[in-house]
């Protein structure tokens, strides 16, 4: 499997006024053709601010992508000139977002605001657009398409407009999807929903998505890979079964566990104790050894580095290594 | 302190509430539904959850339960006494029964007081005791959450989000209270604290006795938490029943597909199981549709359920509001 | 520039009204910024004006907070009938154009420094009674003040110790820049001869420099300079307790 | 849509009558607040004062009814446009309101017209080069105007503009006494309508062009501009397209809350250049202590002041489409 997508050591920063905070750190990652990938952490973990960072979405200032490569279809997107990268903007790399009541202009119509991206990527003329939104929207079971083209945000539900911002997202066929917490805002029996279509829409086109959530549950539905991320690092990667069956970080084992609440029926629950520590006051060594029961001495002195405990499985954690070894 | 009959400590009857929607001069007044015909009861130290989707009343529940919000029709009765209609001045009195934990903890302490002063408020209010027997029980109280006594002196902003949520805990514990509404109280946290929160609510209970009306969006959470749920769609409860019988199978089409819905975090059984997904959105609460409500979006629906509002019934051991619940073989699995 | 003119009269002990010269004795002589029309020390009605203008244009803004601020609060938490009532009121004040309002309002009622701050007041308090409302009626449904209703507050408890100290922020930030704008209606009315006869101030000293503007420009310029920086000052000051007060630039 | 527009512009007029009246009581009750009454001064003004006549008078106006009659009759001739007979210039006030209305409207819509075109160009360019030179000297410079008394800034124009390079008139609406074309005309009014236009622009200019710039790092931070730049747009269509128009909106509503403002600084503008309008006339009530006059101006200043917020109302529903004018 080739990649489509190919992450290396990629760090943002950001200035505020409390002094400099490393977002994201050291990351790699790839995402191979037709792949689900997901990224997944708690707030905080720089998830998000990872996903905007390969579309060069990040407000400077106070952002700043500070190192790394983002390799997309042989191009460094970090090196490309402004036109360049609008042209994979929407056109190769689409993007949806976790609000898609916040993430539509709410004074242009539906049509509009997809009309526009196949106006730029397209080149397509007025009666083109009009008759091709309502093709798309049909595709992503709006129902009355022709007559949804005319409204505005306001009119839809929060399920449809997740739909309209997947038409747009589609609407250039794009080779790699990126999904900010796409169902996080959606009712349940919505949500299943979406992740159906984004499913089927997925192996129609042939198109790679990276998954940013939180949630477990969706992530064992839908990913092929997963990434878990804590604190600004990845610090373990694998196959969905691999992680689900058998993690390797105690930061993902306790994860797993409190995501898996109804099997513990009365009994209580395994904790992780303590808080997310916050991005100004980063604990010397591993970012999770305060919260870690296993964590030994060393754990707080250094850093553990991404090793792979077994092939394909790197894990930052020297108590997994250890335990490997 | 009167004790309600059989154990019961809250009891809901028939409660309505219709909100009034902003209309012209000649158009005909227009409600949001957004509970129609409510009743449960809460037996003393347990816990029974609210479940359903956003629009469904369960936050409008909580408020009306607590008089923050007056009910349009039905009754509340807390530990025997009938508060639908009790003045404010009676009402205060009895709210020390009944307590309240909300979903933001950023939202529900007030930036501006310590956190001495916003656990030591109920005690102020309903007791008359010097201040420092107030400090005294404030640092007995954080102490019961799990909180250092010393975070008396700090201010909400100081503290991490599962900090607030458990001084929000001790503010409602502090008149000991014989029912505690938690609503949603641990979905605006993040997933590696929901847990220790969980299992603090949990504890208070086998040692305190409180019961909880517990609502939540989250149902593996209260698989995990509840003695008995309810699951609500569009102002009504459409079933009813223990945990247990809940996970054994699920009679109402509803339950079924919000159930089969949830995505679970286990890759193999969510490769087993089948879901059941629905078509549509939950339809506006302003004029649901007629007859059962949920026939716009259910897959087995029959010309019956729009001429025929079906009734909480009994069915076997729970409460089930829908014409052919119980009928051997329904609801059919799915082609 | 507040210190200036409080102590003004101590530093500079020359009467505003004393005819202490040759009149349009232009800046540089003996009078440090020169004589008026009437050969009056410019200085000495510069410092005394500023204490006209600052003395009317706190006080107005502080009795229009607070009839604002009572009025807001009373509204935004009760809702209903009251804040109907209370706010077709506030609208309907903010429709009547203000100044022409205060320039009717001391017209009708001899103008003296009191009914000058007295009218100021008047046409002011409706923006400030807007946004107290508007603070009430977002804070009324917060979960922390459904917490102490919960916990069965009074609602004078809840509106003066719970909402008030959170409300309080914006409204000082906009009653501070009423400071300014009262400042400016002031000079606004004294230029029309809208003055307390029996006190200068910068306003009126320009009214008087207009009908010399061909020979004596700087009569006219140096108070309306007083008035930009003094203004200019407190919009400062306001924007300053935005940026300290405002709890979302504080968050970030 | 189209007659959903014209339903909610005759129910908004609907809403005008009780504003209208609650002017019209207002006006009223300022009138019999003022110490003394029209009889006093229209005695004193005729040199015989004497109490008899000064109380025939009174029957002649019927003040001598009570207080509610008054009103009703009061109310009464203002439903009919009657403001009454100005005291001093013996002349209905609704004529002499109507002679000046049309300058001052004049003025304000060009000034507001400038005010808007600068201040939103400007309050764009500043938000878009947020932290550099030029949006630090367009805060500057509107944070300067904005504490600027519009009166002295007229003066200080006239000054410079007038006296100093004798490039503009001074004052007044138009020369005297010169025969001239149609076109001419429209020239010398224009020549004219300069300063004081720009006067009182100005210091609208800088209050939208603050507004503008806050609006639009507010929008800037809004998620649809993310959405927008994961697009493909470039940063020009996304100011200009995406962000301004939902910008506008506070700018718009402000526009309209400060009509009454702007009618209020164009009373001191008018003073100031001799400009034959609404503020002219205010100022020669006050020296003439017309308080016939003075009320009736305003209650009109009042009425436009509600109309042109109605104007705005529309303005906004063709903004933003989630206002329905249902």
């Amino acid at each position: 499997m080739s990649a489509v997508l190919e992450v290396a050591d990629l760090a943002v920063r950001f200035r505020t006024t409390r002094g400099t905070v490393n977002a994201v750190d050291g990351l790699s990652f790839a995402i191979g053709e037709g792949e689900t990938v997901a990224l997944v952490g708690e707030s905080g973990s720089g998830k998000s601010t990872a996903a905007l960072a390969l579309l060069r979405l990040i407000a400077d200032p106070p952002g700043r992508i500070a190192a790394g490569r983002i390799l997309f279809e042989g191009r460094d997107i970090l090196a490309l000139r402004e036109e360049e990268l609008r042209e994979v903007r929407g056109g190769r790399i689409a993007m949806i977002f976790q609000d898609p009541m916040m993430a539509l202009n709410p004074v242009y119509t539906i049509e509009r605001q997809i009309g526009e991206v196949l106006a730029l990527h397209a080149g397509m003329g007025r009666e083109a657009r009009a008759k091709e939104v309502v093709e798309l929207l049909r595709l992503v079971g709006v129902p009355a398409p022709a007559e949804r083209a005319k409204q505005y945000p306001h009119n839809l539900s929060g399920g449809m407009r997740q739909r309209v911002m997947i038409a747009m997202a589609l609407a250039c066929k794009p080779k790699l999807l990126i999904a900010d917490e796409p169902t996080t805002a959606l009712d349940v029996t919505v949500q299943a929903q979406v992740l159906d279509l984004i499913q089927s829409l997925k192996d129609r086109f042939g198109m790679a998505v990276l998954l940013i959530t939180h949630d477990l549950g969706v992530v064992a539905e839908t990913a092929h890979r997963v990434i878990v991320m804590y604190a600004g690092r990845k610090v373990e990667e694998g196959t969905t079964a691999q992680i689900f069956k058998d993690p390797r970080h105690p930061y993902t084992q306790g994860l797993l566990e409190a995501a898996k609440w109804e099997e513990v029926e009365g009994a209580m629950l395994r904790e992780i104790p303590g808080a997310v520590p916050s991005p100004f006051d980063m604990p010397k060594g591993c970012a999770f050894s305060p919260r870690c029961g296993a964590a030994l001495p060393r754990c707080r002195e250094s850093v553990p580095p991404l090793v792979e405990v077994a092939p394909g499985r790197p894990v930052a954690c020297f108590v997994a290594q250890e335990r490997a070894s | 302190m009167s004790g309600g009959r059989g154990g019961v400590v809250l009891e809901a009857v028939d409660l309505v509430k219709h909100f009034p929607v902003k209309h012209g001069l000649f158009q005909p007044a227009r409600h949001v539904h957004a509970l129609d015909g409510v009743s449960f009861a809460l037996k003393r130290g347990e816990t029974l959850a609210i479940v359903g989707e956003s629009g469904c009343g369960k936050s409008t529940l909580a408020k009306c339960l607590m008089r923050l919000t007056e009910p349009t029709g039905g009754r509340v009765v807390l530990l025997g006494d009938d508060i639908t209609h009790l003045g404010q001045g009676a009402l205060r009195g009895l709210r020390r029964h009944m307590q309240i934990v909300f979903q933001d903890p950023y939202a529900s302490l007030n930036p501006r007081w310590s956190i001495g002063s916003i656990v030591g408020d109920p005690i102020r209010l309903h007791e008359k005791v010097p201040a420092a027997e107030r400090r005294r029980r404030v640092a007995e109280l954080l102490e019961t959450v799990g909180l250092d006594p010393g975070f008396a002196d700090r201010h909400p902003h100081e503290l991490s989000g599962g900090q607030r949520q458990r001084v929000a805990i001790a503010r409602a514990l502090a008149v000991n209270p014989s029912v505690i509404i938690c609503d949603e109280p641990v979905s605006a946290l993040d997933v590696s604290i929901q847990a220790q929160v969980i299992n603090l609510l949990k504890r208070l209970q086998a040692k305190l006795g409180i019961a909880y009306l517990f609502i939540s969006h989250n149902l593996a959470l209260v698989e995990h938490i509840s003695d008995r749920i309810a699951v609500m769609y569009l102002g009504q409860v459409v079933e009813l029943a223990d945990t247990r019988s809940m996970r054994r199978e699920l009679l109402h089409p509803y339950s079924k597909a919000l159930f089969s819905a949830a995505p679970v975090a286990d890759p193999d059984a969510s490769a087993r199981r089948t879901r059941i997904i629905l078509a549509g959105d939950v339809p506006s609460p302003v004029d649901p549709p007629g007859g059962c409500r949920f026939r716009t979006r259910c897959p087995w629906k029959q010309a019956r359920c729009a001429d025929e509002s079906p009734a909480l019934r009994a069915v076997g051991d729970r409460l089930v509001r829908c014409h052919f619940a119980g009928e051997p073989g329904f609801p059919a699995p799915l082609s | 520039m507040v210190a200036l003119a409080i102590a003004g009269p101590l530093l500079y002990p020359v009467d505003p009204f004393d005819m202490v010269g040759q009149p349009s004795v232009p800046p540089g002589g003996e009078q440090v910024l020169g004589t008026d029309v009437a050969g009056r020390d410019m200085l000495a009605g510069l410092i005394h004006g500023g204490r006209v203008s600052l003395l009317i244009g706190f006080m107005a803004s502080l009795a229009a907070t607070l009839v604002g601020l009572v009025l807001g609060a009373v509204a935004g938490y009760y809702g209903g009938r009251i804040d109907d009532l209370i706010m077709r009121t506030t609208e309907f004040f903010l429709t009547i154009p203000s100044f022409v309002l205060a320039v009717v309002l001391v017209a009708i009622f001899s103008p003296t420094i009191l009914h000058i701050t007295v009218a100021i007041a008047v046409v002011s308090w409706p923006s400030v009674a807007r946004l107290a409302r508007a603070e009430f009626l977002a804070h009324r449904d917060r979960e922390y003040v459904q917490g102490c209703r919960a916990i069965g507050m009074p609602d004078r408890e809840i509106i003066l110790l719970q909402i008030l100290p959170n409300a309080l922020p914006p409204v000082i930030v906009v009653s501070s820049l009423m400071v300014a704008t009262a400042i400016l209606t002031e000079s606004g009315l004294s230029f029309l001869g809208l003055g307390d006869p029996n006190q200068v101030s910068w306003g009126y000293m320009i009214g008087v420099a207009r009908s010399v503007l061909r020979t004596a420009w700087w009569m006219a310029a140096i108070p309306g300079a007083m008035i930009v920086v003094t203004v200019l000052a407190i919009n400062l000051v306001g924007e300053g307790l935005n940026d300290a007060l405002n709890p979302r630039l504080k968050q970030r | 849509m189209r007659g959903g527009t014209v339903r909610f512009v005759l129910r908004r007029l609907a809403q005008l009558v009780p504003v209208v009246l609650a002017i019209a009581a207002l006006n009223f009750a300022l009138a019999k607040l003022a110490p003394g009454d029209a009889a006093d001064i229209l005695a004193g003004q005729m040199g015989h004062a004497t109490l008899e006549f000064t109380e025939q008078l009174r029957r002649e106006f019927g003040l001598d009814l009570p207080i509610l009659e008054q009103f009703l009759a009061y109310m009464g001739r203002t439903a009919r446009l009657d403001l009454g007979i100005s005291l001093i210039q013996q002349q209905p006030v609704a004529e002499l309101i109507a002679d000046r209305l049309p300058a001052t409207l004049l003025l304000m819509v060009t000034a507001l017209v400038l005010a808007i075109a600068t201040g939103v160009a400007l309050g764009v360019a500043a938000a878009r080069r947020q932290g550099t030179w030029v949006d630090n000297l367009i805060s500057v410079s509107a944070l300067l105007v904005y504490a600027t008394p519009a009166f002295w800034l007229g003066l200080m124009l006239i000054v410079f503009f007038s006296i100093r390079l004798d490039l503009l008139p001074s004052g007044g609406m138009m020369r005297i006494g010169v025969a001239q074309t149609a076109l001419g005309q429209v020239l010398d009014v224009a020549r004219h309508l300069i300063l004081p236009a720009a006067t009182l622009g100005l210091f609208y200019a800088a209050v939208y062009a603050r507004l503008m710039r806050a609006s639009m790092l507010e929008v800037y931070g809004l998620d649809f501009i993310t959405t927008a730049r994961a697009k493909g747009l470039s940063e020009g269509t996304i100011a200009w397209t995406h962000a301004l128009r939902n910008a506008l909106l506070p700018v718009v509503t402000l526009a309209g809350m400060q009509v009454g403002h702007l009618l209020g600084g164009s009373v001191l503008i008018e003073t100031v250049f001799g400009w034959p309008g609404l503020g002219r006339l205010v100022f020669d009530a006050l020296v003439q202590r017309d308080l016939n006059l003075l009320l009736g101006i305003l209650f009109v200043s009042s009425i436009v002041v509600v109309l042109v917020n109605l104007a705005v109302d529309l303005v906004y529903g063709f903004l933003d489409p989630r206002i329905t004018h249902k």
